[in-house]
């Protein structure tokens, strides 16, 4: 399979009064064609970042990709100009955000904002557009697609509009969609509704997912890989039975081990001690040595080199170095049992 | 919905841009037919004169006219029995001749003439006269200048006025009837010959003729708008546009037409000084008024600046119920210890002059030909040094060493600068002295003075007919022009006896006798200036004078070179 | 099941709390709501965004004044007239926690300060010395250190904050603590830290909880009673094992199987219930049973009957006509 | 990962010694909110420049008279209308500071004043310009202070009063306000000074009759804000009282806003003020304050610049300034703006 | 809506009753009476002048007199200009103030938005320092300044526009100007900080990554947006200058209701004092209905709002 979608080597950083933040350090990802590949970790690991980087996205004035290249289908976006980014955006490249109640605009019919991309990528009629955003509300599920398309977002319940925002992510059939926490903002049943209706477009679609989450059971639920983020660095990746069944860092341990499950009982979770890192001024060595119960010295003062457990899944901790003591994953790591 | 919102914005576009178009537009028109034309772009032989009010015209009826603005308007388009020529004195006008002199001067017969007309072209009758001068006594009309009929003591006026009369409000008892459609009689209370003035009150805008079918077919709408009234003066007013402006157009039907020179006057209302000497400058505005600051920059330009009296006498009133006050000395010193003549040669700076009396110079000549001023001369003068001897005096006999004075005042900005003068004066010449300014808008001002609930206050007053007594009878003891207390018996005397004295000579010396009193022995008053106006005129501009009493101008005499 | 003792600390009876929005409208947040909070337990209360579960517990520490119904705490009422003493005694008894640790902390006060204001306002410290003392004592009960008494707000981070909270609601001794969504806004990691701290406390001070979350995972770990709240109602009530294992409620059911578990397996096997359409409006809910517009099992009665609050088992309360004995005798088929 | 293994020692890869203590460490420096907020004023150039301004303008207007032997009442009627003259800048024509007028005449040589220095000219009564433009910004400047005390007195009263009660009392106050705007501020301005007689008071009590109910809405608004924020329950369900949570929870809170809304009401009170001067209702002279002063010298604009010249230099000073500052106040206090 | 608007029309009635019998109060306490020549008034004059007013009356007599023939929509008529009915001198001059006021304000509204937006767009440049600046100018500086500056040398030294007078398009080019300063200043500064919060907003990114040009995504998306708020406070301001502005009037010699009003309030004209009050009240609490009917045609959301309440 051909990677549609590569990060070599990314860091971004922004510029503030008080410095330079290194949001993101050394990244290196990619996206196959037609797959889901999910981006994990708490707010400030930089999951965010990477996203907004790979549509520019980014403040302009604030912000830097400093190193790296970004290629969709081999052409590097990092280089391109605005206006060929203009073109790839919305019609090859589309994005979902967190927050529907706040990522549409309040003055624009529905329709309208529906049909805006339409018109400019794919020239449209008016009454062509329109019947495509009819289609497209219909596949999104929204009933009544015809008398809904003129209303303006805010008659739309939460759970609505964000089945109109994935409408307008998907209006000219993308080749990669990047969802950056989907349903973080929905309530738990709504929340349902739209990894089920994103599951089913993927697959009618074909489209490349990127899904960015806090939440490893939205992970679980829709996505075949998965990259754990911290401190700006991914940590590991793998596919996601290997992340969740065999986890090689102790953050990813972390993460899973401080998530109660419904049917593990009374036992106390298992909790990360401190906070993260201060990304104006990272640490030398690797970004959760501070709050890694398993830390070594070489923890402190050198970034670990990534090591390669399968051919699809690797992670980047001293823990992994043969010199290290060997140290098992605490019992609460282990998702279902299964190993 | 959807449709709608766009609709209405656009709609509010449209609206908006047809409403501009449409002010723009009616503009345009109105200047098409309406010729504002000024001097020089006018056509080849029509005479303009571009003119300047500060204010709108209040009222267009001349009876009641009761401001400059007004009764200057009425002054031209208007005229009655007689009107003044340029040297103030009375002349024939809508009387054709002298008036024939019954019962020992008390009654007074006019002829009028034949020619006079109205501008709609009816004859000017003297049932006219009738009417307007019943309309002007009317608790109905209620004209503020309606105390002009008891000042020319027409019969039955004051009773037909005063509220407790039984003859109030019987506007027939008035002393005029119309003999025939050419002859009116007029009936005075007293014998005429005391009141050497009377043919020039009866100038006054009050007593003009008004169209009696017409005023009342017009009924409210009468004199509110130009074509709203009949005009018998030497112009007409063709074009009135509220607050901005109006346009005088010589009355062709006027029995003088002859005579008047200037064919249109374009009036336009300016209130701000620099906006007016900048339209001087472009040539937009052919005459206005300057103050101090501009006096400097224009009084070497000969050809264009001019200074003109006025009648109008400015002092301090002295409130005597206030302890201090109520002292002669005191007043004495307070009238000496400032500089008069720095305060009209350097503040006013307008052709003003000082005053060392009440009674204005250059105003009316005695029985003798001379001027009120020239026997009684200056008044109280004296110098810084005299003024603290009175001072101390004054100080002494009080049995106080310090005095604090509040100085009531105009809220205008020069009679602000007069203020600060005189007190920065008075408190370095009259040691103890501490003088505020308490400046109040004029309304509130008046309120105070007639409270009397003040120490001291800024004060003018200007005649209301040519002679002294409209100046003298003002402090006679409970006059309700006398807002300061002041009572002296031998003064109260002289003006009774003066008002009926009919041999003229004598009432002069009366009259003079008491200003005597009221300044030189009590300094009832501290007389500041006798009030000038400086002006820029276009040199092209002839034959200007000015009236001191009644309307400002006769615009008739007016000549454009 | 795992409560022995039975002492009630709390009984909400019929609570409601209506707001008036607008001049006819008026919002139902809490409409007939009862059940008892035991001594030492925590009871969860879980429910969609706008349910009322907040209100609820905002109405119960008198935040709100309630529309109906009342609140005894040990017996006493807790609504209706007080004394400020009689208030300042609820007070230091019953505590909240807040949701947002961003804005439940004011950013113009010193750490110290902040948790100090119970024991100033009631009194607690003698002196400075004890004051501070009892500072630095709770800031060692959450897990914070000495050094932090003396920083401001925005200096910490969120985990940080809401201990912070904590500390302020210890510091008057409460028996009760309302936890209002107090681990919504965190990350994941953070989350079992205050968990964990929650738990702690409760086992060294014998505190009772209402624990008010969206999160049923974590709603069930703290807790030993769940209720579940829809539109107002709580719709069903029970042990947290129990709960879990055996909903009765339809949506009790759609909302355990809606919960992304962390286990691909689980997921790719599960069969989920997805619930059409939103929640309606709470300023004009359907008529009879509220959840009806989105039930799998609707039936006409539940249009027009609100289903009774009964105990469908022992200790487990549902409020649906499913199991409404007397309704479904005919259509009983075992 | 080779170039690891040769470098890094054994001894590196044992358990790193650390205490929960660290990772709880604030590294940041312990700063308050009015630190923060006063670094925040102090990087904006143009806050800093309008501050450094408004203190001069302070200083001079207490000190400039002293530079003068002149009183700002003195009048001699021999040197009116002088134009500007300053020492050694006489020297430098273009400066137009060598006492020549507009017209091309040394005044100071017509006047017979050939020794004497009026830096800003003497006004139509011969009075020291330089002295009464400094003793006319000290009265509008105490004008604008005082004007502004008692809009914060009862503008703060009230909105809080209205915002913190709420319900029914919030409501007729509201309409209290409307209707107070409604009411033409002239009639209250001249009955103002008719009561309590021309005067700096009576002009500012004018002023502030109607002014303070921007200032009250302002609070309001930020009272009703608060009045929902979980701190404030938070102390509301700790039992405080209400002058507990208006003293210590809302005020300090607010403080920002107030000040920067009074930052804008310094310089609309010297407008009003100059307004009023305008229409002949200012100051009682021979105090002057630079609206009067301007009012005054506007009609010889066109003569005696120096006399409009120099008091709207100043006005217009001190307005930029208090704009910059209250621009910059807003920036460093708006909580929007911490990031 | 149009209950909405019906509602608030009563209300405005209520609030508008209230504001004027507060007005007529007041006024009453202004000393001195309405009278041109007071100062030459003897008493009998007085007391006659006061009979035909209706002044002597009790202020309640006359207040009750006044309302009730204000239900009649009757304003009554002046004192200092000869019984003019004061609805006419109203509606002769509210026509150049509003002409005025309204060229202001839309000269000023779109030059303080070029202002405000380029500012926004070019964030923290030289551009946004130079609309600050201007805008920061335009508040500070009386408008009078500006006013006699501009009539000076364009006026009188350049002879490009007229100095002065009222007499079509050409002559309202300077005060409209001068007016409009404020305006700029006022909007660009406003919009500034809008158009800055707008594009921090999340459906800014949106649009951007639907692939709309950054020129789409401000014409569509932001302006419009930001747009709505500048509406609040462009509705009081227009009031303020299309009633009449005192100064600007004074200066050009516009024939408005600036000047009119304030020497109403100095000469005690009761029934124009009482008239232009009631006129700014109506129109005040009209604009800001207006203002906040626009706003439901701007922003969809509060249409709804406003639609139920």
């Amino acid at each position: 399979m051909k990677n549609i979608l590569e990060l070599k080597n990314v860091n971004v950083s922004f510029h503030t009064f008080a410095g330079e933040v290194k949001a993101v350090r050394g990244v290196n990802l990619h996206l196959e064609k037609g797959e889901s590949l999910a981006i994990v970790g708490e707010s400030g690991s930089g999951k965010s970042v990477t996203s907004k980087s790979i549509m520019r996205l980014l403040p302009e004035k604030t912000s830097e990709i400093k190193e790296g290249e970004i290629l969709f289908e081999g052409r590097d976006l990092t280089k391109i100009s605005n206006r060929e980014m203009e073109k790839i955006r919305g019609s090859e490249i589309s994005m979902i955000f967190q927050d529907p109640m706040t990522s549409l605009n309040p003055t624009m019919t529905v329709g309208k904002q529906i049909m805006e991309g339409l018109r400019k990528h794919q020239n449209l009629s008016k009454s062509e557009a329109k019947e495509r955003a009819v289609n497209l509300l219909k596949l999104v599920g929204i009933p009544n697609p015809e008398l809904r398309i003129s209303e303006y977002p805010h008659q739309f319940s939460g759970g609505m509009r964000q089945r109109v925002v994935i409408a307008i992510a998907l209006a000219c059939n993308p080749k990669v969609l990047i969802a950056d926490e989907p349903t973080t903002a929905l309530d738990v049943t709504i929340q349902a509704q739209i990894l089920d209706l994103m599951r089913d477009l993927q697959q009618k679609t074909g489209t490349a997912i990127i899904l960015i989450t806090h939440d490893l059971g939205v992970v679980a639920n829709l996505s075949q890989r998965v990259a754990v983020m911290y401190g700006g660095t991914i940590v590991e990746t793998g596919t996601t039975d290997e992340v969740f069944y065999n986890p090689k860092h102790p953050y990813t341990w972390g993460l899973l081990s401080s998530m109660p499950k419904l049917n593990s009982g009374d036992k106390e979770l298992m909790a990360i001690p401190g906070t993260p890192p201060n990304l104006l001024n990272p640490p030398k060595g690797c970004p959760f040595a501070a709050r890694c119960p398993y830390a070594m010295q070489v923890c402190v003062d050198h970034m670990p080199d990534v090591t390669d457990v399968t051919s699809t899944h690797k992670s980047a901790c001293w823990l992994l170095d043969e010199r290290a003591p060997q140290v098992e994953p605490p019992e609460a790591a282990l998702v279902g049992g299964a190993r | 919905m959807k449709k709608s919102k766009w609709s209405l914005l656009l709609t509010i576009v449209l609206v908006l841009s047809v409403f501009l178009s449409a002010c723009s537009g009616g503009k345009k028109e109105e200047k098409a037919n309406g010729g504002n034309g000024s001097s020089d772009g006018g056509g080849s032989k029509e005479k303009v004169l571009n003119l300047m009010e500060t204010s709108e015209i209040p009222y267009l009826d001349n009876i009641m006219a009761d401001d400059q603005v007004s009764l200057n308007l009425a002054n031209n388009v208007y005229e009655g029995l007689y009107t003044l020529n340029d040297k103030d004195e009375p002349v024939l006008s809508g009387a054709a001749e002298e008036p024939e002199e019954k019962d020992g001067g008390k009654t007074w017969v006019f002829k009028l003439r034949d020619d006079a007309v109205w501008s709609n072209g009816d004859k000017v009758t003297a049932n006219d006269y009738v009417f307007a001068w019943r309309k002007a006594v009317s608790k109905d009309t209620a004209t503020q200048y309606s105390f002009i009929y008891q000042v020319a003591g027409i019969l039955n006026a004051d009773k037909i006025l005063n509220p407790e009369d039984p003859m109030y409000n019987k506007t027939d008892k008035l002393g005029i009837k119309a003999i025939d459609d050419h002859t009116i009689e007029v009936k005075f209370a007293g014998p005429t010959s005391a009141k050497p003035y009377l043919k020039a009150v009866l100038s006054f805008p009050t007593f003009y003729p008004q169209p009696e079918k017409f005023v009342k077919e017009q009924g409210k709408q009468y004199a509110l708008e130009a074509d709203k009234a009949l005009y018998n003066g030497p112009f007409a007013l063709k074009k009135w546009e509220h607050e901005k402006g109006w346009v005088l157009e010589k009355n062709d039907k006027y029995w003088d037409k002859k005579n008047v020179k200037v064919d249109k006057i374009n009036v336009n209302i300016l209130k701000d000084e620099a906006t007016r000497i900048n339209l001087f400058e472009t040539g937009k505005l052919d005459r206005t008024t300057i103050s101090a600051e501009y006096v400097d920059q224009y009084k070497d330009k000969k050809d264009v600046f001019s200074t003109v009296p006025e009648s109008s006498v400015f002092f301090l009133r002295m409130n005597q119920k206030n302890k201090a006050l109520a002292n002669k000395n005191i007043r004495h010193a307070l009238d000496m210890g400032w500089d008069k003549k720095q305060l009209t040669d350097v503040l006013l700076n307008n052709g003003s002059v000082p005053a060392y009396f009440l009674v204005p110079s250059k105003f009316v000549n005695g029985p003798d030909g001379a001027d009120f001023r020239e026997k009684n001369g200056d008044l109280n003068k004296g110098d810084a040094k005299k003024a603290k001897e009175y001072w101390e005096k004054g100080l002494k006999e009080l049995g106080v060493k310090k005095l604090d004075l509040t100085l009531l005042n105009y809220d205008t900005d020069t009679a602000q600068k007069d203020a600060q003068f005189i007190k920065n004066q008075l408190e370095k010449n009259l040691p103890g002295l501490s003088m505020k300014i308490k400046a109040q808008p004029f309304k509130q001002k008046l309120k105070l003075e007639e409270n009397m609930d003040y120490d001291i206050s800024y004060a003018g007053w200007g005649p209301d007919y040519p002679d002294p007594m409209t100046f003298i009878d003002m402090f006679v003891t409970g006059g309700s022009h006398n807002e300061m207390n002041y009572s002296n018996k031998k003064y109260d005397e002289l003006v009774k006896k003066a008002s009926s004295e009919t041999d003229l000579k004598k009432r002069w010396d009366m009259m003079q006798q008491a200003e005597k009193i009221l300044i030189d022995e009590d300094a009832a008053i501290s007389p500041m200036y006798q009030r000038g106006y400086a002006f820029i005129t276009k040199s092209n501009i002839k034959n200007i004078h000015n009236h001191s009493f009644g309307g400002d101008y006769s615009y008739k005499d007016w000549d454009v070179e | 099941m795992a409560v022995v003792e039975r002492e009630k600390l709390l009984e909400v009876k019929n609570l409601k709390k209506h707001f008036n929005v607008g001049k006819n409208a008026v919002l139902k947040a809490v409409d007939n709501v009862s059940f008892d909070i035991y001594k030492g337990e925590t009871l969860g209360l879980v429910g969609e965004s706008g349910c009322g579960k907040s209100t609820t517990g905002r109405t119960i520490i008198r935040l709100y004044e309630a529309t109906g119904g009342n609140v005894a705490f040990e017996g006493e009422d807790v609504h209706g007239k007080k004394s400020r003493k009689e208030l300042k005694s609820f007070n230091r008894r019953m505590q909240m926690i807040f949701q947002d640790p961003y804005a439940s902390l004011n950013p113009r006060m010193t750490i110290k300060d902040i948790i100090a204001e119970g024991i100033d306002i009631h009194g607690l410290a003698k002196n400075d010395k004890e004051r501070m003392e009892r500072i630095y004592e709770l800031l060692e009960t959450v897990g914070l250190n000495r050094a932090h008494a003396s920083r401001y707000p925005h200096e910490f981070s969120g985990g940080q904050r809401q201990r912070i909270g904590i500390a302020r609601a210890l510091a008057v001794d409460p028996e009760f603590i309302i936890a209002d969504e107090p681990i919504s806004a965190l990350d994941v990691s953070i989350q079992a830290q205050v968990v964990n701290l929650l738990m702690k406390l409760q086992k060294e001070r014998g505190l009772t909880y209402l624990f008010i979350a969206h999160d049923l995972s974590m709603v069930k770990h703290i807790s030993d009673r769940v209720g579940v709240m829809y539109l107002g109602n709580i719709v069903e009530l029970a042990a947290s094992d129990e709960l879990y294992e055996e909903p009765l409620h339809p949506y009790t059911q759609a909302l355990l199987s809606a919960i992304p578990v962390p286990d691909p397996e689980v997921e790719r096997s599960r069969e989920r219930i997805i619930l059409e359409g939103d929640l309606p409006s709470p300023i004009s809910p359907p008529s009879g049973c509220r959840f009806r517009t989105r039930c799998p099992h609707a039936m006409d009665v539940c249009a027009s009957k609100d289903p009774k609050w009964m105990e469908a088992r022992e200790g487990h309360w549902v409020a649906c006509h499913l199991y409404d004995n007397e309704l479904n005798t005919e259509n009983k088929q075992q | 990962m080779s170039m690891h293994e040769k470098q890094l020692n054994n001894d590196l890869f044992q358990p790193a010694v650390k205490s929960t203590e660290d990772a709880e460490k604030i590294t940041k420096e312990s700063t308050s909110f009015w630190q923060d907020a006063r670094r925040r004023l102090f990087e904006n150039k143009g806050a800093v420049a309008g501050l450094i301004i408004i203190v001069a303008i302070l200083l001079l207007a207490f000190l400039g008279p002293l530079f003068s032997h002149n009183t700002f009442d003195g009048q001699d009627t021999s040197r009116t209308n002088l134009p500007p003259r300053i020492p050694v800048l006489e020297k430098v024509s273009f400066l137009g500071l060598d006492g020549v007028d507009i017209r091309g005449v040394d005044q100071y040589k017509m006047k017979n004043q050939p020794n004497n220095y009026y830096w800003f000219g003497t006004d139509a009564l011969g009075r020291d310009q330089f002295v009464r433009v400094w003793k006319g910004t000290q009265i509008s400047l105490y004008i604008a202070f005082l004007a502004a005390a008692i809009d914060m007195i009862i503008g703060v009263a009230y909105g809080s009063i209205s915002g913190y009660y709420g319900g029914k009392t919030d409501n007729i106050m509201q309409r209290i306000i409307e209707i107070l705007i409604g009411i033409p501020n002239l009639i209250v301005v001249i009955l103002m000074i008719l009561i309590l007689d021309p005067g700096i008071l009576s002009i500012t009590f004018a002023m502030v009759i109607t002014g303070w109910t921007t200032m009250a809405r302002i609070v309001r608004g930020q009272i009703l804000k608060l009045k929902n924020q979980e701190f404030v329950l938070a102390s509301v369900t700790l039992g405080a009282k209400s002058s507990r949570i208006l003293t210590k929870h809302m005020f300090p809170n607010i403080l920002g806003s107030i000040i920067i809304t009074s930052m804008f009401t310094i310089p609309s009170a010297i407008f009003t003020e100059a307004f009023l001067s305008f229409i002949g209702l200012g100051i009682s002279p021979p105090t002057a304050s630079l609206g009067s002063l301007v009012n005054e010298g506007f009609k010889s604009l066109q003569i005696y610049p120096h006399l409009v010249l120099y008091p709207a230099v100043i006005i217009s000073l001190i307005m930029i300034s208090f704009n910059l500052l209250g621009d910059g106040l807003r920036d460093a206090l708006d909580p929007k703006m911490r990031k | 809506m149009a209950r909405f608007v019906l509602k608030r029309l009563l209300y405005m009635l209520v609030t508008l009753f209230i504001i004027t019998s507060f007005t007529f109060f007041l006024m009453k306490l202004l000393p001195g009476s309405p009278f041109n020549n007071e100062e030459k008034l003897t008493d009998q004059q007085k007391f006659i002048l006061n009979e035909k007013y209706g002044l002597n009356d009790p202020v309640p007599v006359q207040y009750f007199n006044y309302m009730s023939n204000l239900a009649k929509g009757d304003l009554g008529v002046s004192f200092q200009y000869d019984n003019r009915p004061v609805s006419t001198m109203i509606t002769e001059r509210i026509g150049p103030s509003a002409v005025l006021g309204i060229e202001a304000t839309i000269i000023g509204t779109i030059i303080g938005l070029i202002l405000g937006i380029a500012a926004a767009l070019k964030h923290n440049t030289s551009i946004d320092y130079l609309s600050s600046l201007i805008a920061v100018l335009g508040i500070s500086i009386p408008s009078f300044v500006f006013a006699g500056v501009l009539q000076y040398y364009v006026g009188v030294k350049l002879e490009w526009l007229p100095v002065a007078l009222w007499d079509g398009p050409k002559y309202h080019v300077l005060p409209a100007l001068s007016l409009s300063v404020f305006v700029i200043a006022t909007v660009a500064r406003f919009m500034r900080t809008e158009m800055l919060e707008v594009l921090g907003q999340d459906y800014i990114t949106t649009a951007k990554s639907k692939g709309l040009s950054n020129l789409v995504v401000i014409w569509k998306h932001t302006i419009r947006n930001a747009m709505i708020p500048v509406v609040t406070i462009l509705g009081p301001l227009a009031i303020n200058l299309i009633t009449g502005t005192l100064i600007i009037e004074k200066i050009f010699a516009v024939p408005g209701l600036g000047f009119q009003f304030v020497s109403s309030i100095q000469l005690n004209d009761y029934p124009v004092i009482m008239a232009t009050t009631i006129f700014y009240s109506v129109c005040f609490i009209i604009v800001i209905l207006i203002v906040d009917i626009l706003y439901g045609v701007i922003d969809p959301r509060i249409r709804v709002a406003g639609g139920k309440g």
